[in-house]
This record gives structure tokens, C-alpha cells and sequence, in this order.
């Protein structure tokens, strides 16, 4: 067996264990060296992401991968599954990409960005187990295991929000993240227990085989949805994702992106693959209900970017936007397959609206994460983030400039840039559910546009001001970072087929085909 | 009453009358449906991972992994609370 | 009804703290809220796993007879393993918020931006 | 925060060692009775805040530095995770069992509920790693605590 083979057989559990060991040796190493120790959290970051690619281009050649852990016999015994597994299909796959991308890139802008802050052992300690949580919320086939990565991440992102201890706003910020996300969690483990209750399994395949849909399980369905949307920030509960991603350090922001993604991974997983086999009954219409959600989200997300000066807080509520259309493209989706006589077109415009969906996923976290990273850099350079301070910072800043450039023209989706092409596939499979739907979402990103130019206009044009005359560009690893992001949003922009085909819809096939996901419970492992 | 106190009864009273649904609808206490997973471990225990005590096999063993998500999350709270209370200037 | 008196227990525990989260302004309180919930789900768990008449899952010198299931304690262990890191977490930050605010008043923090 | 009267430091000082037997007791015992390496290193760590509530935070100060228990923490952990990874090497998968049924330490099996201290394969070492861990972190976190309510005191 060669070193290759033995790696990927052995890559979910390494993705987990790798940054975990990363995150327990930080703060030793960083009492050697700190340059010592920002390059050993690069490299095990670079390490972690290997092993992800190799896992992903894996699954989506072959199909889910299952890892169980503790013993290589005796897995499914007596019809149940007794250990912990992890089951990576190709959305697991997609989502752990994505989360592992953006982690490497923070680690990078983080060099310089916090060179000059103290209790950086325990930052960097904490940013390895937000990945880790994150990673482990995407792989995870286990309804336990979930909440207890879930809970990794929300306790380890809420000291990160508050890292800035001396301003009063980033504290009450990471204490109402911290109240939201252990309510949230807190529902979850109910969730999972009523499930327990009832059939004595804990693992998401077991769970979706044997559902029956009884009142319970209703509850336990409501009770998941709720919370993990709630952790999304999606609307009704949004108000935390501005305080959380405005008041964290940008490189912080940037990784909670991720962290919320993988929150509505769990929306996603639980209604198409765990409630997989029953969702399909007509009576329910809980796709319209996360449709108006969706489009609830996009616009009280625009509206509030409009009212904002702080150019984090502006950018964070650009985010809430965003998820919008995520939750509303894949709520299309799940209406057209909730609907009898429209199942027809699950395979038309259905399927059209989740691929969309999940690229945008991948997009968002991208763009949005190139916004605070460039809000992070005139914040690094000029210690201000109002807008109505910052202008005329092109001058000095000609990288960051091309850079926010780049971001806000991908945001907002101008063609040829990458928000363009999932923004077209959104619009065109929604305008198939309801017209009204797509001309709202096109007035949404176009009143995204008008927001982000007006912030461009106002922090890099203009006349150069005399109290940021000393200004100069921020250092190399910050830009490298942001060229690393920069790069992806316009290679795929350019080639978004290239990526759809052969990213975009295995993903999207695994979200709506849950008997692939169960197959190993009956076919063996 | 602002809009915030509203939504906020609104969102207790359906929370409430969930928990008591779930109260009701689940097994009578004593007597649970489903035992496939747990009478696997409770036979199997003692041969498979040799410890007597059936809660340690399970937190060690059947799911260990929970356990080392667990530790985690212990070394993140410390982690944080010395983060939040550190020296703030070099 | 009263042999469900465990999980009324649990809905009523929830209840309480749900309200004490909802509608107290003391960000002890709030916390105290938080931590009652918690309770109420734990013991949810443990509750479920019991069946009547049965023994503690340990072998060691056992009585014998039939065992209650060991899987909702080490996940009720767990779970309290996790609140306890919660809960330190944010008593942390409400000492911080104490010095910043001087208040404990939930609604002093409400403000957007000083 | 001030230590107390004399009289609570002799009392915490005489029922300190007995607090330590009863955890290290628990820890080393969690695979045969009910306990475990959290239950265990929560009693420990119990007792050493006895020993801080009696005596203390400046005089604990002058003992034990926040920075050790993380050390001690991240060893803990490191143990932990080390004994998971042996499991790729002897087993086959992470976190497997493999030193049941051999004739490492701990290897045997226990018959007919026999207390056999020498069972439970990796058990026993993971609660060991585990206890570690716990009390070097329930430890951090209240001296921590400890120490910055301390120095709002002075300040004010």
C-alpha cells in the first residue's frame, strides 16, 4: 500500500486529527518562536487542505466514503450502527473545499494583520478549532457528533469575536453570539434526542432509514430547522451576524463566513437527506417557507447595508443578502420536489435552482470574504472604519484597491466574475417558480451594486485627505492573501462550466439523491 | 409592548407547547421503543472492550471520537476565558 | 400522564429557562436561563435511556438483571462537559461587559455603535 | 481575592489530600466503577479550588503559574489525542481499541465482574490523559478568573 492510498484511506479522520494536534501544540511551539509558530499553522492548514482535495476528487469520482472509527468490524451488526462515523459525499466534500480554502487564506492574511496584538498562541490555537469544528460539521454522519462540532465551533468563534477586549462592542457582540448559538445548540441536542427516543440510532443514514414521520418527529424537524437557520443568520435571527462579523478581527470574519455556511449545510442535510425519504409528502410546504425566508433575507440584508457607515457592518449585512439567495434557491429547489405535480421538473428547473444554490455557497464565501479582508486592510492601515472618514485611499492603496474592485463587482454579480454565473443560475430557475421571485433577487443585486460603488466611490476615490497622507500599501501576506482569493474569484468566473460539472453537480446530485447516501447501511461498507 | 416583546412571546409560547408535545408524544418513561444499539453494547461490552463499566466503554470506545470532540471543547473554553482576560499590550 | 412525570419535568425545566432568557434583562439571569435549559435537555437524555427496574450498566459486582442503557449517559456526560465550557465562557464575558457598561442591564447593550 | 481565616485554611489543608486520593481514585478506577477521567479531574480540580478559596489568589500565584496548567492542558490533550492515533497504527482506523485482549498492561478481559484492574485496553490510559486534561483546565479557567477580578479590585 503506498503512501498515497494509505493517506486517502485514512484522510477523514487525518482532516479532523491533523489541526486538532496543530491546535493542542500552538501554544507550546509559540513559546519557541512566533514566526515558528505562524508557519507551522500555515503548514498544517496547507497539510489539512491535501488531504481534503485528495479525499474530495475521491468522492466525487466514486461516491461517498465512509470512516468509521474505533474498530474495522462489526459495523452495522443486528440492522443499527453502533460507532461513529464520518460520511464524506460530494456536498460534504464541496463544503470541507470551500471551509479549507478560506481558512488558509485567513492564516495567511493573519500574519501581518496581528502582528502587533498579544495572546496570538491562543488565537491561532482557536482558529485551527474553528476549522476543525467546521470541517467536522460538513463530514460528520452522526447526529451526536454534529452538535458537538457545532458547539467546537460556536464557543471557539464566540472568544474570537470578542478578541478585541478593550472595545465594549466586540464583547457584547461575542455574548450575543454566544447566547444565540447555545440556545441553538441547545435545540439541536433536543432535536437529536426525541430522534434517539424514538429509534434508539444516532447515525444520520440509520435515522433517515428508519423515520416514520410521526408528530415527534415533526417537532424534531422544527426544532432543527429553527435552530441551525437561526445559527445561519437567516432572517428573523439575523441581527447577530452584523454585531459577529462586524466586531470580530477581519480575519475572524472571514473563517464565521465559512462557520455559517456549515450551519446551513446542516438545514440542508437534515431536510434532504435525513427527512430525505418523507419530506416528499405533499402536505408539507416548508420549500415556500424557506423561500419567503430567503427572500426576506436578501432584502432586509440590502436594506440595511443602505443605512450602514461602518464599512464592516455594511459588508456583514452584504453577507445576510447573500444567504438570502442560498436559502431561496435551494427552498426552490425543495418546493419543486415537495410539489406532486411538479416533480417532472426536479430534474429541470428544481435541480437547476440547488445547483445554483450550492455555487453560491462557494461564491459568497469568496467574495464576501475578499470584501472583509480589504476591509480589514484599510482598517490595518488607517485604524478607521467609518465611512465617513475613509476617502481618496486609491492613492496610497493600489493593490487593495483592484482588489475591492474585484470583490464588489463579483458580489454584486457582474459578469465575468463568479457571483455572475450562480446569480444567472438562481435567477433563471426561480423565474420558473415565480417570475415576481427573480425581478425582486435582480433588484437585490443591483441595489447591492449601488451600495458597494457608493462605498468605492467614497472610501478609494475622491481627493486625497491630508490625515491619511502616510498611508502605504499593507503588507505582502495580506496581499497575497487577498491575491489568492482574487485569483479563484476570477478563474472561476472565467470557467464556470469547468467548475460546475465537475463541482458544482456531484454536490448537487448527493443533496437530492439520499439514497446514495444510505446505500452502504443495506449494500455493506 | 415593542415589537421585540412580541416576537419574543410569540416565539415561547411555540417553544413551550413543543416541549410539552415532546413530553407527551415520546415513550412512556421506563419503557423506550427502540433497543437495537444499546443491547449490542450492553452484550457486547465487556468482550469487546474489556472494561466493566458499560458508560466508560461507550465514552472511551463505541464513542470515543464524541470524547475527543468533548476534551476539545474543554481546551477551547480555556483557551478562550485566558484569551479574554490576557495582557492587551506588549 | 404521571409516568411521564420525568419529561413533563423536562418541558417544565425548558419553560422556566426559556422564559428567564426571553424576558429577564439580568445578564445573570439570562445566563441562569441558559444553564436551566441545559438541565432540562440532560436530563431529557438520561431519561430516556432508563427502563424499568433496571441497573446501572456496570458489571463489576453487579446484582444482574436487566441493564438501563449506557449510550444517553456518555452522551449526557458530554453534553455537561460542554456546558460547563459554556457557561465559563460567558460568565468571562459578562465580566467583561460589567467593566465596559458598568450595568448588567441587557438593554444597555442594545446600542448599535458609540 | 484575599485568603481566609485560619481556621478554613487548616480545615482545606487537612481534607485536601483525601479530596486528591477520592479523584486520582476515580480517574484510575473509571473503567471497573462508575467514573471517569472527567468525573475525576473534576473532583481533583474541586479540591486544588478549595485550596485558592481558602488561601487565596495572590498566595496561589506565588505556586502555579496560568501558563504551566496550559502546559499541562495541551499535554493532556496531546496524550489523549496520541493514543487515538496509535489506533491507525496497531488497529487499522483511528480511536481503535488495540491493546484489548493482548498481553500489554491492561490487556485482559474481566470475568464474570471480577474488579480486575488490569483491563479495559486503552481505557484506562485515556482517562488518565482526560484527568490530566480536566484539571489542568477547570483549574486554568477559575485562577484565571480568579486573577482578573483580582486586579479590577486594585484598580478601583
Amino acid at each position: 500500500m503506498s503512501i498515497m492510498d494509505f493517506l486517502l484511506q485514512q484522510s477523514p479522520a487525518l482532516i479532523i486529527a491533523i489541526p486538532l494536534l496543530g491546535a493542542f501544540l500552538t501554544p507550546v511551539i509559540s513559546r519557541i518562536s512566533d514566526k515558528g509558530r505562524n508557519l507551522f499553522v500555515i503548514l498544517i492548514l496547507a497539510f489539512t487542505a491535501f488531504l481534503v482535495f485528495i479525499l474530495a476528487m475521491h468522492v466525487f469520482e466514486t461516491g461517498p466514503m465512509t470512516y468509521v472509527f474505533g474498530s474495522t468490524q462489526n459495523v452495522v451488526s443486528n440492522n443499527t450502527v453502533i460507532r461513529i462515523l464520518f460520511e464524506v459525499d460530494a456536498l460534504s466534500a464541496f463544503m470541507a473545499i470551500i471551509g479549507i480554502i478560506i481558512a488558509f487564506a485567513a492564516a495567511i492574511y493573519s500574519w501581518s494583520f496581528m502582528d502587533n496584538e498579544t495572546g496570538l498562541d491562543k488565537y491561532y490555537s482557536l482558529m485551527l478549532l474553528m476549522v476543525v469544528g467546521m470541517l467536522g460539521m460538513v463530514m460528520t454522519g452522526d447526529m451526536f457528533n454534529f452538535f458537538v462540532f457545532l458547539e467546537i465551533t460556536s464557543i471557539a468563534s464566540c472568544a474570537l469575536i470578542a478578541f478585541r477586549t478593550n472595545k465594549a462592542n466586540a464583547v457584547a457582540a461575542g455574548f450575543k453570539y454566544i447566547v444565540i448559538s447555545t440556545i441553538g445548540a441547545l435545540f439541536v441536542l433536543m432535536a437529536i434526542a426525541i430522534l434517539y427516543g424514538q429509534y434508539d440510532a444516532l447515525n444520520i443514514a440509520k435515522l433517515a432509514q428508519s423515520i416514520t414521520f410521526s408528530f415527534a418527529d415533526k417537532i424534531a424537524l422544527v426544532l432543527l430547522v429553527v435552530a441551525l437557520a437561526m445559527k445561519g443568520g437567516i432572517v428573523p435571527m439575523h441581527m447577530w451576524v452584523a454585531d459577529a462579523y462586524g466586531r470580530a478581527p477581519a480575519s475572524i470574519s472571514l473563517i464565521l463566513i465559512a462557520a455559517t455556511q456549515a450551519s446551513l449545510y446542516g438545514v440542508f442535510r437534515v431536510l434532504f437527506t435525513l427527512y430525505g425519504n418523507v419530506i416528499t409528502m405533499p402536505s408539507i410546504s416548508l420549500g415556500w417557507v424557506m423561500v419567503i425566508l430567503g427572500l426576506l433575507t436578501m432584502l432586509i440584508g440590502v436594506i440595511m447595508a443602505l443605512i450602514q457607515t461602518d464599512l464592516k457592518r455594511l459588508i456583514a449585512y452584504g453577507a445576510v443578502a447573500e444567504l438570502g439567495y442560498i436559502f431561496l434557491a435551494v427552498g426552490t429547489g425543495l418546493t419543486v420536489l415537495t410539489t406532486p405535480e411538479n416533480v417532472a421538473n426536479i430534474a429541470g428547473y428544481g435541480f437547476e435552482a440547488i445547483k445554483g444554490g450550492i455555487f453560491h455557497i462557494f461564491n459568497d464565501i469568496l467574495d464576501i470574504g475578499l470584501l472583509f479582508m480589504v476591509a480589514g486592510a484599510l482598517y490595518f492601515a488607517t485604524k478607521e472604519s467609518s465611512l465617513n472618514k475613509l476617502g481618496g485611499l486609491a492613492r496610497n492603496m493600489k493593490y487593495t484597491t483592484v482588489f475591492f474592485l474585484i470583490g464588489l463587482l463579483a458580489v454584486s454579480g457582474i459578469p465575468p466574475l463568479n457571483g455572475f454565473s450562480s446569480k444567472l443560475l438562481i435567477y433563471e430557475s426561480i423565474f420558473q417558480l415565480n417570475p415576481i421571485l427573480s425581478i425582486i433577487a435582480i433588484l437585490a443585486s443591483i441595489m447591492l451594486l449601488a451600495i458597494f460603488i457608493k462605498v468605492f466611490q467614497s472610501a478609494f476615490l475622491g481627493p486625497a485627505l491630508p490625515q491619511f497622507s502616510h498611508v502605504k500599501e499593507v503588507p505582502k501576506s495580506m496581499l497575497l492573501a487577498m491575491g489568492i482569493v482574487a485569483a479563484l474569484i476570477v478563474f472561476i468566473g472565467l470557467f464556470p462550466d469547468l467548475f460546475v460539472t465537475n463541482v458544482v453537480e456531484p454536490a448537487a446530485n448527493a443533496l437530492i439523491n439520499n439514497q446514495e447516501y444510505l446505500q452502504w447501511l443495506t449494500g455493506g461498507i | 409592548m415593542n415589537i421585540r416583546t412580541i416576537a419574543a412571546v410569540i416565539f415561547f409560547t411555540i417553544v413551550s407547547v413543543f416541549m410539552i408535545f415532546s413530553a407527551l408524544m415520546i415513550h412512556p418513561f421506563g419503557q423506550p421503543d427502540a433497543q437495537a444499539m444499546d443491547q449490542y453494547i450492553i452484550d457486547n461490552t465487556v468482550n469487546e472492550t474489556g472494561a466493566n463499566n458499560g458508560v466508560t466503554a461507550v465514552v472511551f470506545d463505541y464513542r470515543g471520537f464524541d470524547t475527543l470532540g468533548e476534551a476539545t471543547v474543554l481546551f477551547t473554553a480555556v483557551a478562550g476565558v485566558v484569551i479574554l482576560f490576557r495582557r492587551l499590550k506588549k | 400522564m404521571i409516568d411521564n412525570l420525568p419529561f413533563i419535568a423536562v418541558a417544565a425545566l425548558i419553560i422556566i429557562g426559556l422564559y428567564a432568557v426571553l424576558f429577564r434583562r439580568n445578564l445573570i439571569k439570562i445566563v441562569i436561563g441558559i444553564a436551566l435549559i441545559e438541565s432540562g435537555v440532560n436530563l431529557f437524555l438520561v431519561a430516556l435511556g432508563y427502563r424499568t427496574g433496571s441497573i446501572a450498566p456496570i458489571y463489576t459486582s453487579s446484582p444482574g438483571g436487566i441493564m438501563s442503557y449506557p449510550v444517553p449517559q456518555a452522551l449526557t456526560l458530554t453534553s455537561i462537559v460542554i456546558g460547563v465550557a459554556v457557561l465559563a465562557l460567558m460568565l468571562s464575558l459578562i465580566i467583561h461587559i460589567y467593566r465596559h457598561y458598568g450595568s448588567l442591564d441587557v438593554r444597555k447593550l442594545g446600542g448599535e455603535d458609540q | 481575592m484575599k485568603g481566609m481565616s485560619k481556621i478554613v485554611k487548616t480545615i482545606a489543608n487537612i481534607s485536601f489530600p483525601f479530596i486528591m486520593i477520592y479523584g486520582l481514585y476515580i480517574i484510575m478506577h473509571g473503567h471497573l466503577t462508575p467514573g471517569g477521567g472527567f468525573q475525576g479531574g473534576a473532583v481533583v480540580a474541586s479540591g486544588i479550588v478549595l485550596i485558592l478559596v481558602a488561601h487565596g489568589s495572590e498566595w496561589m500565584q506565588t505556586k502555579i503559574k496560568e501558563h504551566d496548567l496550559s502546559l499541562y492542558e495541551s499535554l493532556g490533550a496531546f496524550c489523549f489525542i496520541l493514543l487515538a492515533f496509535l489506533g491507525i497504527a496497531f488497529g487499522g482506523v483511528f480511536f481503535t481499541n488495540f491493546m484489548v485482549n493482548t498481553n500489554l498492561p491492561f490487556g485482559q478481559i474481566p470475568i464474570d465482574g471480577a474488579a480486575n484492574l488490569n483491563t479495559g485496553g486503552t481505557i484506562p490510559l485515556m482517562n488518565l490523559a482526560v484527568g490530566l486534561k480536566v484539571i489542568a483546565g477547570l483549574f486554568a479557567i477559575i485562577l484565571v478568573m480568579a486573577i482578573a477580578t483580582l486586579k479590577k479590585e486594585e484598580s478601583t
